[in-house]
């Protein structure tokens, strides 16, 4: 797929039914809200502003942001260690993060946890994930809350390629249907692990025909169309919501960037790079936007200049917020206890 | 007071605190009935609860200590067990790395009411991969709490207050604790972590035991009464938090102390407790500080080699005689 | 298929052509062996006088024998908990399991081990394991193992149906087909794990088609029938030789008893349990050898004789075996240095 | 004599033992060229060797560390990476209950030649789930060897002989000493398990360090003896076996003593240096034992907040001071 995808030019095609204007705008801003947070935080890393590890999502917005726009509050998330992109789509305010980035107090974390660790408790947001596929029995954990508190809330478990090869990626997945949890799995499939390729990592494997041994619907997706993504997750979502159990997404997408920002990447090879460049979400969005009438030229300008704005902003909250304290370091270990173990 | 066992003691703290919260339910393997789980702890409470509540799992620890992770996050308070302590392992990441350390890396956000009931310890020829004790491990982990009750009235109170904490615990029990007897009061009550228990009060050397040794430092101290030599045994409870004062108190009185628990000695839970007295009390002590643990050996199969590496009142006895009277 | 499978009334059928009547009558007597056996030791532990777990694999006899005959020396196997089958199959001596189980110097492990951790690398037997899903990483090892020294030697994994809901269940698979070891798959479906029925383990799950996903060839076949897995199982050892990668088989078969010894078992449906029993792959292979003038009533009396003779001799063996020193405990732990870390 | 780094060092231990013996490999997530593995250690061994023998695997850490047993127990000597000690989380049950324990169940039959390279300590803001110390677990399982080292010098040299040992060996590097350099031999050479190095001698106080904390060990005695105080810096290199000997040897010359580590205190390993010391060198010591170790937190993210988590020159130095002037 990869050489003749890259290779495609992508058509517009018809506006989608199931999508007003307005939520087809927000897909667009969220997507750019994504991009240029990244890249503002990938200049602030190199300019040894911020520290730890930044994995970029560059090239994959579409997945989250596609997901994201058919859950609703009270819908739970899992990521991974890319995941700006997944808690941004599902809510989190820029400010927060690049003072969780900057180890600020007002952080999402208060600088405890960093990129790799960005959680929103209170949007559903349970947490990126340092481990590769820490996640997953963790969502299959929340979905099962969703249904034994009787709602009707769902829980998307977002997680790499990679992932697939760890033994939680199965048990997770045997036991969602097992217990006809209102899970969707979304495997953002970027095609690498780290420096290894995804044919390196399971042998001529069809996720999708996998996760169908496990008895749930599942399916393969343009990554790079956020409108594909959306219907694709939305269908699931129904599912789960009216009780059918779990499904699985594999979204075929790309990582334009190197694992991790100083990561040179001479592991892969420059024309695949810009084959899948070409197939850029956002501008593909744009021009679909245009296209249907649903945005001017002025209007996509004026999205820009307030993201660049949210984005200033959010620098400069994270800047003149107060560092904590060193000491705060030995704080929040348990909710009862200090570290040392007395009562609080 | 009336009697009952560890088990019975155990499983009505699950059947109250099920009664009394409808968000805490168990999930683990082979849990329901008819079998209702390898040592019968949660027998009778499928019936009761229902099998969504009494959630029994296929062989999959990793997963399903997850899924009571993500649970405990979202709302619920679920007590999972893992079969043997020995299968922690396939799920240390999910205790370790999530569980623990949830709160702390969103900056206090989580709560993680989880509690992650386990048995170890040896005594039924089960070997190698059945019969460790591996309380340090999870001791030596940041975020965690972990229990170990001796008695029926301490398991009963120990878990009903773990079911309502709301940060992870792992709860140890035994396999030759289940059946042991003690009084347990009709009314309920829970008991605090972090204090420790004087089992039995004594002068000359102090005991600290954990679990099952806390039974053998009692028959040892009975021994060594006989011989004029007065034992006080306390037991801990809770590793974390630990009740260091209440030890120091013991050790600052008898000025003598032997700790001992069923882990191999080394890097096991005792010698942390003899490194915080070695600081705290370094001034108040006559002797060195002794470890009666088991030798550094995975457990045997055969019954008198697993004998051979168990702690029992003789060897308990043995080192504190040795030390009261000076030849060590 | 329970339900039919139990009730149907076995044929005959034709002779194997592969198999040599020698090498069928060895079948036979491997299998009563191992019933026997177990018999035995289920006798000496209920009078106590042997200590810890005894998980028997009455009923299952077919498929280690089955798998074992397709075999050479040289070839690797691991097991598990339920392994006394396995490893007589592969060629263990019932003196020094017995001993073993009696926990005396002359056993297999030095009565370090007992019924779970039987093993004789000698033969490649390279362990049961107390651990479920244990052995299928480390046969995953001994495959590579095999496949770097340039051997055409094979592996053979055998586990429980319950074992395949375990994560290293899952990574096992990925990786065999990643590097196509020479490794066998023998999954045991004795349609239990512990009190857990298989429909409990895995949602409607067809084990062969969720091998096929890893891109092996996979087959379920009729675990009562030692023909039918030789057959399956020569296939895959003659492609492992080969170089051509992993093979999975199920054998779908019945524990005849309880979970060990002491276990009521009343979770046990009392009808499926008889009419299990009826395929009793034993008295099954007896008549067929019958039938196609392989075995003689006198062949199989004497056969009967020689192989109670032989656990006679056994317990004997065993019970007039010196015990460890207690101390013994304390060595074996390293090669270069005994347990306090003094260099050996 | 030439000076190379740390990252290097380990290089030419692992490319000298492939080249001697065809039966050793390497697994681990990305180990070949380009990447060359997360801190390089690896780079350029795919390309003489080739990716047979430096076999890069999926994302399974417990297929492949279990793949390494397997290896092991059959004529292979695999040296298997596991990227940071926080993901040995995944493969606990084949490192603690199979590659540590096959030898013993099965009564001395299995010899498991498998080196476990991981590498751990905090120090790049890689919080909570990369950054932890987690070598007590490991001391803690019979059946294990653990070396930690700290130099150059020491790497290479422990890791040849840990390649070449019949046992298996979970390796310990720390990510800050990969850049570190040191002077090593151009001549083959190997160093024995199980030997303490004195890396400086003093006569007031003895420092107990491991990998890291030795440097910092270091440090702090240099800025002590300008105060007049004279520091003994101990590097047991490895955690088992212990080499307590030297240890109480130099306890009992200077009869203080100070235990760092990176890792938490509470049942660090440190705990059972001061529990073993505590036995054996009672009679000897003036002061309580002191542990100078990371606060019991997950490692914290931000640059400052992790600072003050770890341990450096002044926290040492600072703690012997007291120790030696009679304030603690
Ligand atoms: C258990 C575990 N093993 C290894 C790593 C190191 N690691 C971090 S990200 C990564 C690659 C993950 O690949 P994938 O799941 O495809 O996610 P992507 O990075 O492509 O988003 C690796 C190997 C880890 N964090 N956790
Ligand atoms: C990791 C692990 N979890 C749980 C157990 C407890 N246990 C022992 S055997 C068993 C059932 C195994 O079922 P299966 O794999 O089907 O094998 P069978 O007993 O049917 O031969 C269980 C749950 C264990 N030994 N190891
Ligand atoms: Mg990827
Ligand atoms: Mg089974």
């Amino acid at each position: 797929m990869t050489q003749t995808a890259a290779e495609r030019e992508e058509p517009v095609g018809s506006p989608p039914q199931d999508l007003s204007g307005e939520q087809l705008r927000w897909m667009y801003r969220r997507m750019l809200l994504i991009r240029e947070f990244e890249n503002t935080a990938q200049i602030r890393f190199e300019a040894g502003e911020i520290a730890g590890f930044l994995h970029l999502s560059q090239g994959q917005e579409a997945v989250p942001v596609g997901t994201c726009a058919a859950l609703r509050e009270g819908d739970t998330i899992t990521s991974t260690h890319r995941g700006h992109g997944d808690v941004i789509a599902k809510g989190c305010d820029v400010k927060r993060m690049f003072a969780e980035l900057y180890g600020r107090t007002t952080g999402y974390c208060k600088g405890k946890g960093g990129s790799m660790h960005i959680a929103d408790f209170s949007q559903g947001i349970i947490g990126a994930n340092g481990i590769v596929s820490g996640g997953l029995p963790i969502a299959l954990g929340a979905a099962l809350s969703c249904q034994m508190r009787n709602t009707d809330h769902v829980t998307v478990c977002f997680f790499g390629d990679g992932a697939t090869a760890e033994g939680g990626f199965h048990e997770a997945l045997n036991l969602s249907t097992l217990w006809q949890v209102p899970l969707i799995f979304v495997c953002q499939n970027n095609l690498y692990g780290l420096s290894q390729p995804w044919e390196e990592t399971a042998f001529q494997c069809d996720l999708p025909e996998r996760a169908r041994t496990y008895h749930m619907p599942a399916e393969c997706v343009d990554g790079m169309d956020v409108i594909t993504v959306y219907g694709a997750v939305a269908r699931a979502v129904n599912r789960a919501r009216r009780g059918e159990g779990p499904s699985f997404i594999e979204a075929k997408t790309y990582r334009f960037l190197g694992h991790y920002v100083g990561d040179p990447a001479t592991y892969m090879d420059q024309e695949e790079r810009e084959g899948w460049r070409k197939r850029d979400p956002i501008p593909r969005l744009g021009r679909q936007l245009r296209e249907w009438g649903y945005l001017t030229d002025e209007e996509a300008a004026q999205i820009r200049a307030e993201v660049e704005e949210e984005l200033q902003a959010g620098i400069e909250f994270a800047k003149s917020s107060p560092k904590p304290p060193a000491a705060d370091a030995l704080s929040d270990v348990y909710v009862h206890f200090d570290h040392h173990g007395e009562p609080r | 007071m009336r009697e009952i066992t560890y088990r019975e003691a155990l499983r009505e703290a699950l059947r109250e605190e099920m009664e009394r919260d409808e968000t805490v339910f168990l999930m683990g393997e082979d849990i329901a009935d008819p079998f209702g789980s390898a040592y019968k702890v949660t027998l009778g409470l499928s019936p009761q609860f229902g099998t969504e509540r009494v959630r029994q799992t296929p062989i999959s620890e990793q997963g399903f200590v997850g899924a009571g992770v993500g649970a405990a996050v979202t709302g619920m308070r679920p007590v999972v067990e893992i079969m043997y302590i020995d299968f922690a392992t396939m799920a240390m990441d999910q205790i370790a790395n999530q569980a623990a350390k949830l709160r702390y890396m969103s900056g206090g956000q989580a709560k993680v009411p989880l509690v992650i009931r386990t048995q170890g310890g040896p005594g039924r020829s089960s070997a190698a991969q059945h019969a460790q004790s591996l309380e340090a491990w999870f001791a030596h982990i940041p975020g965690l709490l972990v229990a170990m009750p001796s008695t029926p009235y301490d398991a009963k109170g120990l878990l009903k207050t773990a079911i309502r904490l709301d940060d992870p615990v792992v709860f140890i029990e035994q396999k030759l604790l289940y059946n042991t007897e003690g009084p347990v009061p009709e009314e309920e009550y829970t008991l605090p972590f972090g204090e420790a228990d004087v089992k039995r009060e004594g002068s000359d050397c102090t005991v600290v035991a954990t679990s099952m040794t806390v039974l053998k430092a009692l028959k040892a101290a009975d021994i060594l009464e006989r011989e004029g030599i007065s034992v006080e045994v306390v037991d801990p409870r809770t590793l974390f938090p630990l009740d260091i004062e209440t030890i120091t108190a013991s050790v600052c009185k008898t000025s003598r102390v032997v700790v001992t628990h069923e882990a191999v000695e080394r890097c096991g839970f005792g010698a942390e407790i003899v490194a915080q007295i070695a600081q705290t009390a370094f001034g108040y002590i006559d002797a060195p500080i002794q470890r009666v643990c088991a030798p550094s050996v995975p457990p045997p199969f055969a019954q008198h080699m697993e004998a051979f590496t168990m702690i029992d009142e003789h060897k308990i006895a043995d080192r504190v005689r040795r030390l009261v009277t000076g030849e060590l």
